[in-house]
């Protein structure tokens, strides 16, 4: 299984917090991308709609990152703490 | 020390946790507050929403390049979460130094890392009562591009 | 406010006198101790001589070029003058602002300043019981040729 | 009259603090200084041996100034506060 969490505004826009995904035909991050923009009618217009911030097991990266089962993806719009 | 916390912190209790040592010549703190104006809107509240467990490491990580960087004695990062309204402490950050430069670099390093990497975001409500999730803030990336970071979050 | 005084200061009470209005979003405060090692000798007093009213002149004309150059909402300077021992609190500059960028460059531009330009002078007790006047710091004159300042006070 | 000052180790090993200098011949700070070298007969030493810093009527200045009866002139070491 790969854990998908999403937070703030993506969060709300998708109506999602966190999913559980069969990792069998889910190689990378960019297949998991693929595979979120068919999972409700909606998402592809809000997952495209601007770019989003990804972590990998809590590091955040901009590449395609090959998953394994129990890893832990993330989603999020640009930071504003502080 | 570092914590993301609910409750508020105190500056003189902070202050003098980094008082330690009598190595330490130079203490800089800062402490970012909600300000009544944000992006032209009034605002009369705020919630800070976070990534449970990435925070802290995120944290952690950007106390480390900046121990790696410069002479840190002591150093403090402090970020709430949840509900704040007017004038309330968001975030604290102090470094203690034997010299004031370090500890200068290190907060200033420290709070601009943290403003674009670490994962906190504020929701505001405004005095309309309209909410609005706060949009980053091109100022904050281009203060992170003077640190020549390498690595990030 | 500027001070120059002989009893030590707040770090609370001046962080709440700094903390006045709901528009300020950033506070910085810099603390200057005496510190156990200077110039590679174990220090255990310093007294501190300065120029009487010449002091406070060149503080407010300091404090007034910052405002000059950045967005203060609130600023204190205080710069204690006589006997002190080993830990004990020396000069502090806190800047209230709305953004953490003036507050940050505006509190170092002051200390860089203040230490290169306000008459001040140390005298150090070393543990050995030796009295020495403190030797002027080149890292201190590099600091302040950064802010490209016309005039000094 | 000019008002002479002198601090921190200037004034130790000149072994004194202020100095009250008729005016009448001593029209600018160069005067002034040439006069202080042969106040006493230590002194050309003292204040020959590094640069002093100088502040007229409490603003530094590292020109020759004209003086002016009533002015106030310091000397001092480099600052070492903060």
């Amino acid at each position: 299984m790969i854990k998908v969490l999403f937070f703030a505004k993506l969060s709300e826009q998708l109506g999602t917090r966190e999913l559980l995904i069969e990792s069998n035909n889910i190689k990378d991050t960019e297949q998991l991308f693929q595979h979120l923009l068919k999972y409700q009618a909606d998402w592809s217009g809000v997952l495209n709609s601007q770019i989003w911030l990804k972590a990998v097991n809590q590091s955040m990266t901009t590449k395609n990152v090959v998953l394994n089962d129990g890893d832990e993806v993330a989603y999020f719009p640009p930071v504003t703490g502080g | 020390m570092i914590s993301v916390q609910k409750q508020d912190f105190n500056q003189q209790v902070e202050y003098n946790r980094l008082k330690s040592k009598t190595s330490i010549g130079a203490i800089v703190t800062f402490t970012g507050l909600v300000r009544d104006i944000n992006q032209d809107q009034r605002v009369s509240d705020l919630t800070l929403e976070h990534y449970p467990g990435m925070t802290e490491k995120c944290l952690i990580d950007i106390v480390r390049q900046a121990k790696a960087r410069w002479n840190i004695i002591e150093s403090t990062v402090i970020h709430r979460i949840g509900a704040l309204t007017l004038s309330e402490q968001i975030v604290f950050v102090g470094i203690a130094s034997q010299h004031r430069g370090d500890a200068f670099a290190a907060c200033e390093f420290i709070m601009d890392y943290l403003k674009t990497q670490a994962p906190f975001w504020k929701k505001e409500t405004m005095e309309s009562g309209e909410t609005k999730w706060v949009d980053a803030r091109e100022a904050d990336q281009q203060a992170l591009s003077k640190w020549n970071l390498e690595n990030k979050c």
